[in-house]
């Protein structure tokens, strides 16, 4: 109930707009730090950071883990295979040797294989936010700013985006592309597939950003700060970059907080597909699709790439929430 | 009287807008053909209710908005056309203070970038540097010199407000437009926002264009006063004259409408005027306040009172039937039926 | 407002155009012979070539792209091989599955509806519902649980949902056969039952987005003026908070509403491969496997117009919920 | 003025507190706040935002959340107290005993209904045996008692549709749907030009004279209160400061927070070339209210650290009939400061 | 209490994880008999031709028979059938000139269908053949079958538009492979092919440029099956054919449901093979194989006389296995789809590069990857032991020394083509990995499963090592060998000889054996099989696909064919 919110804003103890006296001497505390002072007080958001920061970690020491563990992901330990093709023993083949069992048929590590997935995933899938954000940012702020012509076209192309199947064209583009930078003999490497997975994303991902900023923008430009600065004289690059961009770092954060989580989900998406990562490379995504056809018969082999892709997304949906929060105290609470 | 500061010419701003199911256009006629000069040091007040265009012309003085026809001469230079680069120089001289306290400040710089911001876009690096400078001018407005690295959430209304006067000081104009500096702060800080605008005016040689919708603090500003109604001038001359000898009737209205709480007490002689302010989108022809005018003939209705000065006088007035000379608008001393 | 519609309209056409543009264009980019894939043990370099003529796809490009889109308007002549001539609107006949793509059509869309309708139903009533209560219950024990639903189901995968449901519902517990449509008109109960997890999977994760969004909309709504004002009027709490705080939060959810559901009807593709169902998204992905050029252009072109015109459905329906748009 | 004081009030207020519970701490947005008003008169309440005049209100309409709020003391309506009745029961009240109108008409009415459905459901919800088209008459008279030309073509049009005074007047055309007994405006003109202004403010006096009710107005305008009210009470910093007749107020005003108010407003008589007194500093955080007398930081007359600082003043009678005033200073240092060194600025001559 | 939300969800994955952590998994008994050799013969009894067919134990008339099935069937055209799923469905609604008498358990016997005997060799010299049509046999509506309407149903399979189904009696009648351009339909639709004559009503004589002695087996195809050119409509044939067998097609929801009902006209007397128990037959499409298996092991009311098509899971395989009680409800039979690793003889031109890849690949991890013993059996030949004349042998017995030996100090670097499916992408992960092991370098390409099939198809394609499977349309070596290793035969694109091995010696042996009788021509062919793999070594035998289908517990008198090794349904039962 927000009765109280009318009752407080009415008697004007709106918590930001208390008045203080400053206190001589000091240096302010910028909404940047009084954000990260509220992130600090919210136990949730710091505890899934701690688990995102893991996970962080967790990926970009795999080879090391690798060196620790004994197991390489593309070892097969088909004697502890069974002729149907499961791993022999409980819950998958778990065992002191392997933390998380083994795969069905080719029998590789599955523990060393998220790892590594992790790894994979994490890459693809804070490129791809850095770069929708920042595609969606310069738009945007174009957009949002310029409006009239330039604004109708890039909102034209945003709806244009929009209207495109995602998943068709991704696969559509992901052979084409490949076929077109590599011979037929050519193994595709990995980093190019995720190249290309990247610019999908990029594709099809900044409409988000760009909207957001650009509405941002649009209740931005009227206000009397901006106006200020044109009163001043101030040009077109010092409006957008200095006056406006600071003020959508905290809506641009969130954004990026929260895309990152949601293209962990899309790459995993897409390589469940086979557009995207393909075997043997370690990912997410094709173990849980080859994982869902054992639900039945090896559970385990669903359970951990599940659970841990589960855990990732949420680590970082939760920090993302919590960094809104923090930066927007009035947004949900 | 000498040259004036600003002289202002027909200024004219219609805003193009679609109306109807068929989105036909229309336009909106926010300002007609205006004309006022302001002289160095002086302070014109601008009044009227909302939607009568005073804003949209302080916003066309300082060429945030493009004049749709007319010409502003600013230090007798004609500057309705002049491009960014072209208007720098001059941007100098001419600043604004906004209304909002909250708004006017990005929230994201601290005191001391927002108010060096005119002197960063403008490239100046005054003697003794760009903090010195910001610091003197915190003081100036009182402020406390040492707020220089805090960010505006922390400051109250008021405080707010003189940091924007602040900003609006950098580049020492020559004249300020003032909108409706004080209409969003609590009473009691109306009156130091106030009274520092006029120290300032005092200490530097100020000119202002003084906008507010309320008619108490404009009289308490402003040695010279305009009258606004539908984009309109239509009335214009010293304080005593528009305060005390009111020709317009609808000046007559407004200035009876004020509750007062000097009038306390006092039965005064109101003059309730009926109906709202007509759309500027499709102002009455004619004399524009005629609708609400209790004095209105036929002839308002098809011919537009021109702006015109009484014989010896700086009082003008747009009327066809302008109250006569001495008749005073004072609190009427009548006994209540 | 009907200017307003005539310029989404128009707009919309011509958004559609660049979409049958681009997807025509990516067939012809794909890496792929879908005459080649036709012959199975007995192919000679000549029947390949005679076929593919047949097929058209040795005409000038802007002459295949301009008989396609003729043929969706006015109908077009096939040839013989591919059943005569194709009444409009044509979407031409499948090289890979020998039938009319409107009939492959007739077969998969009520399967794609049949999921994504009860599906949206779902998580538009359970998601608004969660979020609207828990804003009205800030703070208490069962708005937490709320957002804590709302994040789980944000973060989980619809595959990982949908095997667990499939474990649990189908597999150990057996009170639900495994998911499988079969058409409303023959045996509702049966459809109900085939289809349940898939909407309870799909519903799970978007009414997080919901109930998220509609929490902070509705927080956002009951600190308007006119809500206050209906109490000030008397008006119990359901009827202030259920017509007038509802009705003005809800404008927001409807763009997003009317997009996922425009997006989802273009395909279901997570949700078809993961619960084993053949509708729209499997279809479409098929054909780009297949390089089946008329189910893509079909493919790609219905998913378009179902965002396109969800767009323009969004728009009508803020008219109609909110007089400002209407008259304005 | 008369003042029947053998009646009871209809409405009393006695040590009214209301207090939220927020993240930064407790608001206390009012703090002992007592008074009483007869069913025909108009109580002006003044103060600043944060002054705690709006939550009184509210308070009174029993809008607040009371999982966040904290009530005590009593609000008695017609001789029944308010504080502690359940919202079933207050929601008989509300709208029937007790009306509001609020500052900005256009978010007060909702954007999405007619203004006739606004006015139908409200009177419907106290009516329950009212027919539809009995509701839409009685809408449609109030509509034209307010002032509203053509109701009946109004009443099918939306809020956006109408001027802002003619808004305010559909709000008071719907507070009065079921002849409430006591009025609430809170600051019912500020969002208006001062000409609409004139015209909702002589509509009040006169729907008031003929409806016999009571009407609290809530404003930061003096002036305002000066012209319509039969009462003021002055609140500062949750506290009331000052209460007494609009003339005991006007003319010899008794505390130096009212005194700042006068002083610091211009008027469009007197010398405008003389300085306005502002009151010195910030109105106060109600999370954190200066100790002792709310008002002793900005206070020029204050008699540091006792006792304006350390003790809170009681509201206490003054000489002058039912003038009350919450100050340390003795009252007769008050009448001689004011006669000497405020009367002859600002306004009240 | 977020927390408590996730500790909520944590409940439910350990309990989950509870349910499939209480058994362990170990190796079992596949009770496959891979080693079933077949054996069978050309009917010359006409006796064996004749119907009724042998009545089947147990079995019983009426009921309701459902087949479920992922995708429609591609054709139901007789013409056009060449799809496992639609030879194997043809059989209810069309007769053939031949067809086999089959056990289920490889012992196979070619009889006559419609033809009174499985043809007769006029010459000795397998030119000219002449088949009698039996009397009796009827369409749907009645009308009689005669000559006539077997020779238009050849004769329509001349039309281009009409492509798909198999080719070997046009070819062979024009004697060219594009027999289409020989002998255009469309143009001469009231005479027949050249070679092909109707005598009289109840004779049919081919005369062939070149002698081809399989003749009867290609005959088995349903594309021999009779149509009144009245009754032809086309391409619209697809959706309604036009009934010779014992069901006729009466309802026909593409890609959704298929409802077979008897056809009165059948005589049970006419027909040695068909015993038509059930009165319906329905097929519905849309699950999938796990859909299916699924269903099939809750044995639901609706599936109990229900057939899964696609056969058990494999993801499911290790659940069915591990319960009797299901194992009594499938089948489990070799089949002759043949997987192997073709090398690119092109390419890899080395001969004992080509033994090292047979040395280095390990079966029994290959049987893993492809799913376990109940999907695959391994095979070290090239044919199928459902081959006719089969005889195993091992000419490269796994040993990764012994490949490294005979590589002799050389890494030779290939690349390996596979589709992107996920089945192949595994297959393909092991190949590589065992193959490193022995020293090899190998790039694993991945390009559109579909593509893949027709790009290894073409001559020049730049691969050296790709996963390829056959399955012969007869079980004999004469429909796999020289199909598969005839160099002569190599053409741009469209190729079935992958390797693109081209012997001269081989290729004689080809010859020479094709001519023999066709009862000679078996031991002849396993012969051949082992030589090419010792001398050539043009691939690597992997494995042979175990077909492992279950069905509900009212079905009886389903069996493998031993033909194709997929369920067949002539003998069909529901238990009453």
């Amino acid at each position: 109930m927000s009765l109280s919110q009318i009752g407080t804003d009415a008697a004007g103890v709106d918590a930001t707009a208390v008045p203080v006296a400053p206190q001589p001497g000091m240096v302010g505390r910028s909404p940047g730090r009084l954000a990260w002072a509220r992130l600090r007080a919210n136990r949730t958001a710091m505890v899934s950071g701690w688990i995102m920061l893991f996970f962080i970690v967790l990926g970009l020491a795999a080879p090391l883990i690798e060196l620790l563990y004994g197991i390489s992901p593309f070892e097969q330990f088909q004697d502890k295979i069974a002729n149907n093709s499961l791993p022999l023993g409980y819950f998958g083949g778990v065992s002191g040797e392997h933390w998380f069992g083994l795969e069905p048929q080719l029998g590789r590590d599955i523990f060393i294989r998220l790892v590594y997935g992790l790894r994979t995933s994490l890459f693809i899938a804070t490129s791809a936010a850095l770069l929708t954000t920042a595609l969606g940012i310069v738009l945007g702020i174009v957009s949002g700013y310029l409006g009239g012509w330039i604004d109708g076209v890039i909102s034209w192309v945003i709806d244009f985006a929009l209207a495109l199947p995602f998943l068709i064209f991704a696969l559509a583009i992901m052979p084409t592309v490949t076929a077109r930078f590599y011979g037929p003999r050519d193994e595709i490497p990995v980093p190019f597939r995720i190249g290309v997975m990247i610019f999908l994303f990029a594709l099809f991902g900044w409409t988000g950003t760009a909207r957001l900023v650009r509405g941002q923008v649009i209740s931005l430009r009227e206000r009397e700060f901006v106006e200020a600065a044109r009163a001043s004289g101030a040009g077109l690059f010092h409006i957008l970059f200095r006056q406006l961009l600071p003020n959508l770092w905290a809506p641009i954060l969130v954004s990026f907080s929260l895309a990152v989580p949601g293209y962990i989900t899309g790459e995993a998406a897409l390589s469940f597909l086979g557009i995207g990562v393909v075997d043997p490379t370690p990912d997410f995504g094709v173990m849980i699709n080859k994982s869902l056809s054992y639900a039945q018969t090896d559970p385990a082999y669903l359970i951990f790439p599940g659970v841990v892709i589960f855990l990732l997304v949420l680590a970082f949906n939760l920090f993302g929430d919590g960094l809104r929060d923090a930066l927007d105290p009035k947004s949900s609470r | 009287m000498s040259e004036a500061l600003l002289r202002v010419r027909g200024l004219t701003k219609h805003f193009a807008v679609r109306q109807g199911a068929t989105g036909a256009k229309a336009s909106v006629r926010a300002v007609d053909g205006l004309d006022f000069d302001v002289h160095a040091g002086e302070t014109l007040g601008l009044v009227g209710e909302s939607g009568c265009g005073k804003t949209t012309t302080g916003r066309m003085l300082v060429r945030l908005l493009e004049p749709t026809a007319g010409s502003i001469e600013f230090q007798g230079r004609d500057i309705t056309t002049l491009g960014r680069r072209a208007m720098r120089p001059l941007r100098q001289d001419l600043q604004i203070i906004f209304q909002d306290p909250y708004s006017s400040l990005n929230p994201r710089h601290t005191v001391g970038k927002i108010v060096a911001m005119p002197l960063e876009v403008n490239g100046i690096k005054p003697a003794g540097g760009v903090k010195q400078r910001v610091q003197e001018l915190l003081e100036l407005v009182g402020l406390n010199p040492e707020h220089y690295n805090r960010f505006p959430h922390e400051f109250s209304g008021g405080q707010r407000q003189r940091i924007g006067i602040a900003r609006a000081l950098a580049l020492r104009p020559k004249l300020i437009v003032a909108d409706e500096p004080v209409s969003a702060l609590d009473v009691s800080i109306q009156a130091q926002v106030v009274n520092l605008l006029r120290d300032l005016q005092r200490e530097l040689d100020l000119a202002f264009v003084f906008i507010a919708h309320d008619l108490a603090i404009v009289r308490h500003f402003s040695r010279r006063v305009a009258v606004m109604y539908l984009g309109k001038v239509v009335e214009i001359g010293d304080r005593a004259d528009i305060y005390e000898r009111p020709r317009h009737p609808y000046t007559r209205a407004l200035l009876s409408a004020v509750p007062d709480v000097a009038a306390f007490g006092e039965q005064r002689q109101r003059i309730r005027l009926t109906g709202d302010v007509p759309t500027p989108l499709n102002p009455p022809s004619g004399c524009r306040f005629r609708t609400r005018c209790w004095k209105a003939q036929d002839v308002c209705a098809t011919e537009e009172p021109p702006l015109v000065a009484r014989e010896g006088s700086a009082q003008q007035v747009a009327c066809h039937f302008p109250e006569a000379v001495g008749v005073v608008n004072e609190h009427v001393s009548e006994v209540a039926a | 407002m009907l200017r307003f519609l005539i310029k989404r309209l128009l707009l919309g056409t011509l958004t559609m155009f660049a979409v049958s543009l681009v997807a025509f264009g990516m067939f012809f980019m794909l890496p792929r012979d879908a005459v080649a894939t036709m012959c199975v043990k007995n192919c000679n370099p000549e029947r390949l070539e005679r076929v593919r003529v047949e097929l058209g796809l040795k005409d000038p490009l802007i002459d295949q792209y301009t008989g396609y889109m003729k043929g969706i308007f006015v109908g077009r002549d096939l040839g013989s091989a591919q059943g005569g001539f194709c009444d409009a609107p044509c979407l031409g006949y499948s090289y890979t599955s020998s039938e009319e793509v409107s009939d492959i059509f007739a077969r998969v869309l009520p399967v794609t509806l049949s999921i994504v309708i009860p599906a949206s139903v779902l998580w538009l009533g359970l998601g608004i519902g969660l979020g609207m209560i828990s804003a009205l219950r800030r703070g208490t024990v069962f708005d937490r649980l709320a957002i804590g639903f709302s994040l789980t189901g944000a973060s989980m995968q619809l595959y990982f949902v949908g095997g667990m449901l499939m474990i649990i519902f189908v597999y150990t517990l057996k009170i639900l056969p495994v998911p499988h449509y079969t058409s409303l008109w023959d045996d509702p109960l049966d459809w109900a039952s085939g289809l349940v997890l898939a909407w309870v999977a799909l519903a799970f994760l978007f009414s997080a987005v919901y109930a998220r969004l509609s929490r902070a909309q509705m927080l956002e709504t009951l600190a308007e003026d006119f809500v206050r004002t209906a109490r000030a009027k008397g008006l119990s709490k359901s009827r202030a908070y259920g017509r007038h705080a509802l009705r003005a939060a809800i404008t927001p959810i409807v763009t997003i509403a009317g997009l996922d559901i425009g997006g989802a009807l273009g395909g279901t593709v997570i949700t078809e491969t993961t619960f084993g169902i053949q509708g729209l998204g499997r279809t479409a992905v098929e054909a780009v496997r297949l390089g089946d050029l008329p189910t893509i252009m079909a493919t790609v072109l219905i998913s378009a117009v179902f965002i396109v015109v969800a767009n323009i459905v969004v728009d009508l329906l803020y008219a109609v919920i909110d007089p400002r748009v209407r008259l304005s | 003025m008369t003042h029947d004081a053998a009646s009871p009030p209809y409405l009393q207020v006695d040590d009214l507190r209301v207090r939220f519970s927020t993240a930064d701490g407790e608001v206390r947005a009012v703090d002992g706040v007592s008074f009483g008003l007869q069913r025909g008169r108009t109580l002006g309440i003044v103060g600043e935002s944060g002054s705690g005049k709006s939550v009184t209100s509210l308070a009174v309409m029993g809008l607040h959340d009371p999982a966040r709020t904290r009530i005590t003391g009593a609000i008695k309506l017609g001789g029944r107290d308010l504080v502690g009745l359940s919202d079933g029961e207050m929601r008989k009240l509300r709208g029937r005993d007790v009306a509001m109108i609020f500052q900005d008409p256009l978010s007060a009415l909702h954007p999405f209904y007619t203004v006739g459905r606004q006015l139908v459901e409200g009177y419907r919800t106290h009516h329950a045996g009212a027919s539809k088209a009995q509701a839409r008459q009685r809408a449609l008279d109030m509509l034209d008692r307010v002032g509203i030309p053509q109701p009946d073509r109004r009443f099918s049009q939306y809020p956006h549709e109408f001027s802002g005074g003619m808004r305010q007047r559909v709000m008071i055309a719907m507070s009065l749907m079921n002849d409430p007994a006591l009025l609430i405006a809170d600051e019912p003109t500020t969002a208006l030009d001062v000409t609409v202004q004139a015209q909702i403010l002589d509509l009040l006096a006169d729907l008031q004279r003929e409806f016999h009710s009571a009407i609290i107005l809530i404003t930061h305008d003096l002036g305002v209160v000066s012209q319509v009210a039969d009462e003021v009470l002055v609140m500062y910093g949750g506290r009331a400061v000052e209460h007494g007749t609009v003339a005991q107020v006007m003319r010899g005003p008794q505390h130096p927070y009212t005194w700042g108010l006068l002083a610091s407003i211009p008027s469009l008589h007197g010398d405008p070339e003389v300085d306005l007194k502002p009151i010195k500093g910030n109105p106060p955080s109600l999370i954190n209210v200066p100790s002792g007398c709310a008002f002793h930081p900005r206070c020029a007359y204050a008699m540091k650290p006792e006792p304006c600082a350390a003790q809170v003043p009681q509201l206490l009678a003054v000489q002058a009939d039912g003038h009350r005033v919450a100050c340390h200073l003795p009252e007769p240092q008050r009448i001689s400061t004011y006669t000497d060194e405020i009367a002859h600025v600002g306004v009240a001559q | 209490m977020r927390s408590r939300a996730i500790l909520a969800a944590g409940g439910v994955l350990a309990l989950t994880v509870a349910l499939g952590a209480c058994s362990e998994n170990k190796n079992t008994d596949s009770d496959v008999d891979t080693d079933r050799v077949a054996s069978g013969a050309i009917a010359t009894d006409p006796k064996d031709s004749m119907g009724p067919a042998k009545a089947v134990e147990g079995a019983a008339k009426g009921g309701t028979f459902t087949v479920i099935r992922q995708t429609k069937i591609s054709h139901m055209d007789p013409q056009r059938v060449y799809s496992f799923v639609g030879l194997n469905t043809a059989p209810l609604y069309a007769r053939f000139l031949t067809t086999w008498k089959d056990d289920g358990k490889g012992n196979v016997t070619l009889v006559g269908d419609l033809a009174e005997t499985p043809g007769v060799n006029v010459n000795k010299d397998c030119k000219v053949w002449e088949f009698k049509i039996k009397d009796g046999v009827k369409f749907e509506d009645g009308s009689a079958i005669t000559s006539k309407e077997v020779a238009y149903g050849i004769a329509r399979s001349f039309d281009p538009d009409l492509a798909g189904g198999p080719t070997y009696i046009q070819e062979w009648l024009a004697n060219d492979a594009a027999f289409d351009t020989k002998w255009d339909f469309k143009a001469n639709k009231t005479s027949l092919p050249p070679g092909l004559t109707t005598p009289d009503a109840k004779t049919l004589r081919f005369e062939f440029a070149k002698p081809h002695c399989d003749l009867p087996f290609a005959a088995s195809l349903p594309a021999t099956a009779p149509l009144p050119p009245a009754k032809d409509t086309g391409v619209e044939l697809d959706n309604k054919p036009f009934s010779s067998g014992p069901y006729k097609l009466v309802k026909n929801t593409v890609g959704v449901e298929m409802l077979f009902e008897r056809n009165e006209h059948w005589d049970a007397n006419t027909d040695p093979v068909r015993n038509a128990y059930p009165d319906k037959f329905v097929y519905k499409f849309g699950p999938n194989a796990e859909a299916q298996t699924n269903r099939l092991i809750a044995d639901g009311a609706e599936d109990q006389a229900t057939l899964g098509w696609n056969g058990v899971d494999s993801s499911l395989v290790a659940k069915v296995a591990g319960d009797a009680g299901l194992m009594g409800r499938t089948l489990r039979e070799p089949t002759p789809s043949a997987w192997r690793l073709s090398i690119n003889t092109q390419r890899v031109p080395d001969l004992s590069v080509r033994q090292a890849l047979n040395y280095a690949i390990d079966r029994s991890g290959m049987v893993k990857a492809a799913g376990g013993d109940l999907k695959v059996a391994p095979l070290t030949t090239l044919m199928p032991p459902s081959t006719l004349g089969f005889k195993k042998f091992d000419a490269y017995p796994a040993d990764i020394e012994k490949a490294k030996s005979t590589l002799a100090g050389k890494t030779p670097e290939l690349v390996l083509v596979i589709g992107d499916d996920s089945g192949a992408q595994e297959l393909g992960t092991q190949v590589k990995n065992d193959l490193e092991k022995a020293g090899f370098k190998i790039t694993i390409k991945v390009i559109p499963a579909d593509s893949k099939l027709d790009e290894t198809k073409k001559k020049d394609n730049p691969w050296d090592l790709y996963l390829d499977s056959w399955a012969a349309d007869w079980p004999s070596g004469a429909a796999l060998l020289p199909v598969l290793f005839d160099g002569r035969t190599i053409k741009a694109e469209g190729n079935s000889n992958t390797s693109y091995i081209n012997n001269d010696a081989i290729n004689a042996e080809f010859d020479r054996v094709l001519a023999l009788d066709p009862a000679a021509q078996a031991p002849e062919w396993a012969k051949l099989d082992e030589r090419i793999m010792k001398e050539l070594a043009p691939a690597v035998p992997l494995y042979a696909d175990v077909m492992f289908v279950m069905h509900g517990s009212k079905v009886g008198g389903v069996y493998i064919d031993s033909i194709f090794g997929y369920p067949a349904f002539t003998r069909a039962f529901v238990k009453q």
